[in-house]
């Protein structure tokens, strides 16, 4: 097994890792780089807690190899507040009571920011399909929803 | 002196009776005297049961007092879910 | 497993030929590292083919469209022109798992995975696309409808790959429409697929291509459910012929997604919807 | 503990939406779950699993797993203790195979290497020597004459001679004589029930990491609904005493009650000991899904007796459910719960527990009980309906209430059915028109709700602010809902208190959270823990004032003299009293332990609205209200929370997910593409009401609501779909291939 060594760019940071190529971009991130916030729930790409930002295209961390990253621009759950400033997400999904148990939190945070990034106004509907690839267990999704939803609002008042 | 309800299950290991009546002042007195009377009940209170008294469920607790003329009913170990 | 990323077909080609034991290509990888992932499949080698020079083109020419290999879902769905042309492409790319996988998933990757559910596989046939690949003995063209060969085959040769997708222009007054069905409203393997193309005359459907998806061992044209339409203005009686065509060429499985009664069953209702959004969209267009 | 008329009448705290304190952790990644933490020189499990249903294991040659570079230790069952017994015997045989596979996915060997790629290569290369057995899957096949007989042992004395050897328990409730009821019914309706296995699909797949020393002790970090359990039950699977075996809970990333057992963490402490190495290992969600404890599938049979005037005059139901290859099954909890919202005079309600080559069946919220209703509430829909009756007001002419015996045994004390059964009938949702294709659905569900041991400790910092201890994890927001008790209690703002979570070498003993009890238990036991800290605050004031504590009390955040004879002396706050506390005797704790009776049972109402495609069967949910009485809504969010994510659960259940069994009795569907829970797109909003009847048996008259919500949904939306087909839906899931057979069916026969 051929170990690689990769250079990369994570929240802003220039970062070098070594890996074998079958790790995924999630394990180098976790077990390599420690940073946590990105979860395993499925493997698969079927449950969205391990959504990544890849070169500005949201995507699964876990059917990303580790040894696809070089020279790639990443952006994971740990770099969306900004120093000591949370995402106007962030504090709405808090606000609402958008979590219980938070393991899907950073996977739907990171999705939900990519989308408002891009469509500043979504309707429900848009945004519950958006999200389809973010599993949640414990909410039933509504709280998640209004909580997006009133941070765009926030968003476009700032806009 | 107490009037305990079996449920319906229970009740060939009494005898076939749905009710039994003891002396007994709480729970661990009440199942003591039950097993005493019956024996073939032992293997079941000692797996755990609960008890009803009043409607307040006491799922493990021996201690509680029983009131005289109390509902009292023996109910399968209730756990958490 | 050894990681290559060649800058050229070329060097991909080489590569392959001197790759011993289980060889796979890297596009989107959302097949791919799913199979990696759950030890079904562990290459020995895998050539990424990201590096190469227009794999993330897409570019329009008078003869219709060329797709580079590693277009995501995601900037298909993006792209205005190419959805105005092959709606129905476009929207049967996009149903492919999530948003996330969207950012990944590519119209090469779904082709060559053979499963007998792709969606993107029915509405590129009913478009008459084709694959252009580059092999150890030299380039060729293939009809989509010509590649899938079985689940999880297709007809490429070991070490062929394909180098684009090509879909032919659309014609005038023509409209195409992919539909497929699953339990939930996101995030399921097709249980039925249906990709319909139409062109009109009036009212009159002049053209017609329609393929089946999810419902036979490959994904396939259904000449005689085209024969159903074309001459008639969808009227109910063509919906029926149409649905019946259909159900013949249906020959599914039982599995955890639907039953056989069941596959059939839709195949056709889904038909019938397919072709009237393709024959609304081919009544509008210019 | 009673409640507090005085307190319960103007809340300051209880009832506001503050934001909870873990918050911030979870939505930037820093929170710690079960996978997140990392150890020097820690090597990585992996675990060798049967792919047969049923084998006897002949051999097991780790011989080429152990030339793998990087290989550092292989166990099988004979590192654990061999005089288990009881319960934690069947956890133990679950947790590893001995003699014989039970099921596919069973556990036979791990192995811990140096990096987790070399131990999953590792697993593929030992080689296990299975003599395949018969099996069985089906929960109908499983008590035909020809079905393999799982395990005699496993048979309770409650069986009678004669019954199947794979009915592991039976039990019976009742009340009356069901043939005089039956007797006195204008209409009778009895039905067959079917629901598949599902799974209870928490995100976080389980997840430790564990560390024994040669001395040893050991310490364990897991994803747990319960780490006082775990420490209990590993020691024992282990041989080890308890308290050498320190174990920490991290954040949980969902259980549901799959978490309340353990399945690695015994698996991890041998490795590592045998190693002399931590070990950290982590599920894949294949084997989440293949190998770690579902919920029962179960075949119910239900039959009710109404009178014209749709009286119930007498009720009889069989619920049989599976709990793989042991003898878990809650076949009591249907039994008990089915009937209990009716206010019936003749009732026999029997549970059946039965085994097969299943995983070993855990709770999933409310174990038993939403495949029971599943049944119940149909039949009583269906009545309703065919008598020309309002389903809602045929409940309210049953409907249980305070004094009425209920089927189960006891008479309940004030409860809050009617109250939720009234709010459903008022709400807007009830009288909307429905369209074409779309039909509604009514459903009620009890639970009893737990107490549990319970022990909470807090301790004021000399700035007056609070540091409250508990010991059951927070999944639900539960941190939050202490704080706002304790501030309520002590008349402190929320943000003064920091609450913890503490392991099992910092805390009294805990059960697990679970039964919907650690608002009810916990948060009793927090405020006695203020109210100790209070008691001695008097004292301190008493001491400066020179006068009796009895003649001080705790106003509004103050001590103040209780009457005018006691002195006129100014208030002093916490922060005056603890500023000086270790000058006027010595830091100030407070510490409560319990095991609370009183957890008064929880109703709720569900109303559901469901449009079916009849072209294709497929069901889309369009309208959900839950009605539920929470007895007091401490932290109304993480209240509505608990009932909007029952509610999915409840539809995800009723309409798509099952475990699939192949005739080789191996799993089919073991990842989320095929394991299929709702998503987003799925659900319409699912609106909340809370009703707040409150529990005579908690100061606050705090109800457990955290299982409720997954009771009604499967007969609300099984009820809903029926109307809208008019086919009586007995099967899970109703998924599209089966509700279009049934309309397919209706069409043909007329």
């Amino acid at each position: 097994m051929s170990k690689q060594v990769i250079t990369t760019t994570v929240n802003g940071d220039s970062v070098d890792f070594v890996c074998d190529p079958r790790e995924s971009l999630l394990d180098v991130l976790r077990d390599r780089l420690g940073l946590t916030g990105s979860k395993e729930g499925c493997g698969t790409g079927d449950c969205g807690a391990c959504s990544i930002m890849l070169d500005g295209r949201l995507v699964c961390s876990c059917l990303v190899l580790g040894v696809e990253a070089e020279g790639k621009t990443i952006e994971t759950i740990e770099g969306v507040a900004t120093g000591t400033q949370l995402h106007v997400l962030q504090d709405k999904i808090i606000e609402h009571a958008g979590l219980q148990c938070g393991i899907c939190t950073p996977g739907i945070i990171v999705a939900a920011k990519a989308l408002l990034e891009k469509n500043p106004d979504p309707t429900e509907t848009e945004l519950r399909y958006w999200l389809a690839g973010n599993l949640c267990r414990c909410t039933g999704y509504d709280k998640i929803i209004r909580a997006v939803m009133d941070a765009a609002a926030e968003l476009r008042k700032v806009a | 002196m107490v009037d305990v309800q079996l449920w319906v299950s229970l009740r060939r290991f009494a005898d076939d009776q749905s009710v039994v009546t003891v002396e007994a002042a709480n729970i661990r007195e009440m199942l003591a005297a039950l097993v005493r009377k019956h024996p073939a009940l032992e293997p079941i209170v000692s797996g755990g049961v609960s008890v009803a008294i009043n409607g307040e469920i006491h799922a493990e607790s021996i201690v509680a007092a029983i009131p005289p003329g109390a509902e009292v009913i023996l109910m399968q170990r209730i756990k958490g879910g | 497993m050894n990681y290559l990323k060649p800058d050229t077909f070329d060097e991909a080609i080489a590569l392959a030929q001197k790759a011993k034991g289980t060889l796979r290509f890297l596009a989107g990888g959302t097949d791919v590292l799913v199979q990696l992932r759950s030890d079904l499949v562990t290459p020995d080698t895998l050539i990424d083919l990201k590096g190469i020079a227009g794999v993330k083109d897409i570019t329009r020419t008078s003869e219709g469209w060329d797709i580079g290999i590693a277009v995501s879902g995601a900037e298909i769905t993006e792209h205005e022109e190419l959805m105005q042309d092959w709606p129905g492409v476009v929207e049967a790319m996009d149903l492919i798992g999530s948003t996330q996988v969207q950012g990944r998933a590519t119209l090469v990757g779904n082709l060559c995975n053979g499963s007998p559910a792709a969606d993107s596989v029915p509405a590129m046939m009913a478009a008459g696309a084709s694959a252009m690949t580059l092999g150890p003995n030299g380039t060729r063209e293939l009809m989509v409808t010509d590649i899938p060969t079985g689940p999880g085959q297709t007809c490429l040769q070991p070490g062929e790959i394909i180098t684009s997708i090509h879909i032919p222009a659309q014609k005038a007054n023509s409209g195409d429409a992919y539909e497929r069905f699953i339990p939930r409203t996101e995030m399921d393997i097709a249980v039925v697929g249906c990709g319909i193309n139409l062109t009109v005359d009036g009212d009159t459907i002049t053209g017609a291509k329609v393929a089946i998806g999810a419902v036979a061992p490959t994904i396939q044209l259904v000449p005689d459910a085209a024969d159903a339409l074309i001459g008639s203005s969808l009227d109910e009686q063509a919906l029926a012929g149409l649905a019946d065509a259909v159900r013949a060429a249906c020959n599914p499985i039982d599995d955890k997604r639907g039953t056989i009664e069941f596959r059939i069953d839709v195949a056709g209702v889904l038909a019938r919807r397919v072709a009237q959004t393709a024959y609304a969209r081919a009544r509008k267009a210019k | 503990m009673a409640l507090d008329q005085e307190k319960t009448k103007q809340f300051k705290y209880i009832g506001t939406r503050p934001k909870r304190q873990d918050g911030v952790d979870k939505v930037t990644g820093q929170a710690k779950y079960g996978a997140d933490t990392y150890q020097s020189g820690m090597l990585h499990g992996a675990i060798v699993r049967s792919p047969h249903a049923h084998a006897k294991i002949l051999s097991i040659d780790t011989s080429k797993a152990e030339a793998l570079e990087g290989v550092k230790t292989i166990v099988t069952r004979a590192e654990f203790a061999t005089d288990v017994t009881g319960d934690n015997w069947n956890i133990l045989e679950n947790v590893m195979a001995d003699k014989t596979a039970l099921y596919d996915g069973h556990a036979v060997a791990a192995i811990a290497a140096t990096s987790a790629l070399i131990a999953r290569d590792a697993a593929k290369l030992v080689v296990v020597n299975y003599e395949p057995l018969p099996h069985v899957t089906d929960i109908v096949d499983a008590i035909s004459e020809d079905a393999p007989i799982i395990r005699e042992s496993s048979i309770e004395p409650n069986v009678p001679e004669g019954y199947h050897k794979n009915i592991t328990r039976r039990y019976e409730c009742g009340k009356g004589d069901v043939k005089v009821g039956f007797g006195e019914a204008d209409l009778i309706l009895e039905r067959d029930f079917f629901t598949e296995g599902v799974h209870q699909g928490y995100i976080e797949p389980h997840a430790c990491l564990a560390h024994v020393t040669p001395d040893g002790k050991g310490e364990l970090w897991c994803s747990t609904q319960g780490h006082f359990n775990v420490q209990r039950v590993c020691a024992d699977l282990l041989g080890m005493e308890s308290s050498q075996l320190k174990v920490t809970a991290s954040e949980i990333g969902g259980g549901f009650g799959a978490k309340t057992t353990v399945f690695i963490e015994p698996v991890a402490l041998a490795l590592s000991r045998k190693a002399n190495r931590p070990v950290k290992l982590v599920m894949n969600r294949s084997e989440v899904i293949r190998a770690t404890g579902p919920a029962s599938s179960s075949w119910s049979t239900v039959k009710v007796g109404m009178k014209k005037n749709g009286t119930i005059t007498a009720a009889h139901g069989t619920y049989r459910l599976q709990g793989g290859a042991f003898p878990s099954a809650p076949s009591e909890s249907p039994a008990q719960v089915t009937f209990a919202p009716y206010d019936i005079e003749h009732a026999e309600m029997i549970g059946l527990s039965i085994m097969t080559n299943r995983p070993k069946q855990a709770a999933y919220r409310a174990p038993g009980a939403p495949m029971g209703v599943f049944a119940s509430e149909q039949i009583i829909e269906e009545m309703a309906h065919e008598l020309g009756i309002d389903p809602i007001e045929l409940r309210l002419k049953n409907a249980a209430k305070e004094g009425t015996k209920g089927v189960h045994g006891p008479t309940y004390q004030r409860i809050g059915l009617i109250e939720t059964l009234e709010a459903a009938k008022a709400h807007p949702h009830y009288s909307t028109p429905l369209k074409e294709n779309q039909g509604r659905g009514v459903a009620v569900g009890f639970w009893f709700n737990f107490g549990g041991a319970t022990s909470v400790s807090m301790a004021l910092s000399l700035d007056g602010s609070v540091a409250l201890t508990v010991g059951t994890p927070d999944i639900g927001g539960s941190r939050a809902s202490m704080a706002l008790m304790a501030a309520e209690v002590l008349c402190i703002p929320y943000e003064d208190i920091r609450v913890t979570v503490a392991d099992t070498g910092s805390l009294g003993h805990n059960d697990d959270t679970a039964g919907s009890r650690v608002t009810f238990a916990v948060g009793l036991a927090t405020i006695e823990a203020c109210n100790a800290a209070i008691k001695e605050l008097c004292k301190r004031a008493a001491g400066e004032w020179g006068i009796e504590p009895e003649a001080v009390k705790w106003e509004e955040g103050f001590a103040v003299p209780s009457g005018a004879n006691a002195g006129d002396f100014a208030p002093l706050s916490l922060k005056e009293l603890a500023a000086k506390m270790n000058t006027t005797g010595g830091p100030i704790n407070g510490h409560f332990a319990s095991s609370p009776s009183g957890a008064g049972p929880g109703f709720a109402t569900h109303l559901v609205d469901v449009e079916v495609d009849p072209e294709t069967g497929k069901s889309t949910v369009i309208r959900y209200t839950v009605v539920l009485d929470a007895g007091k809504a401490i932290h109304p969010d993480y209240v509505e929370g608990q009932m909007q994510g029952g509610a999915v659960q409840g539809i995800g259940w009723a309409l798509n997910e099952e475990y699939v069994y192949g005739k080789d009795g191996r799993l089919q569907n073991t990842i989320f593409l095929d394991y299929r829970v709702p998503v987003a797109s799925d659900l319409p909003m699912i609106d909340c009401v809370i009703i707040e009847v409150p529990n005579p048996g908690h100061p606050f008259g705090v109800r457990g609501v955290g299982e409720t919500s997954i009771i009604p949904p499967l007969a609300a939306v099984a009820n809903a779909v029926s109307a809208a087909t008019g086919v009586r839906q007995t099967r899970l899931p109703m998924s599209p291939p089966r509700v279009l057979k049934g309309i397919k069916d209706k069409q043909s026969h007329g």
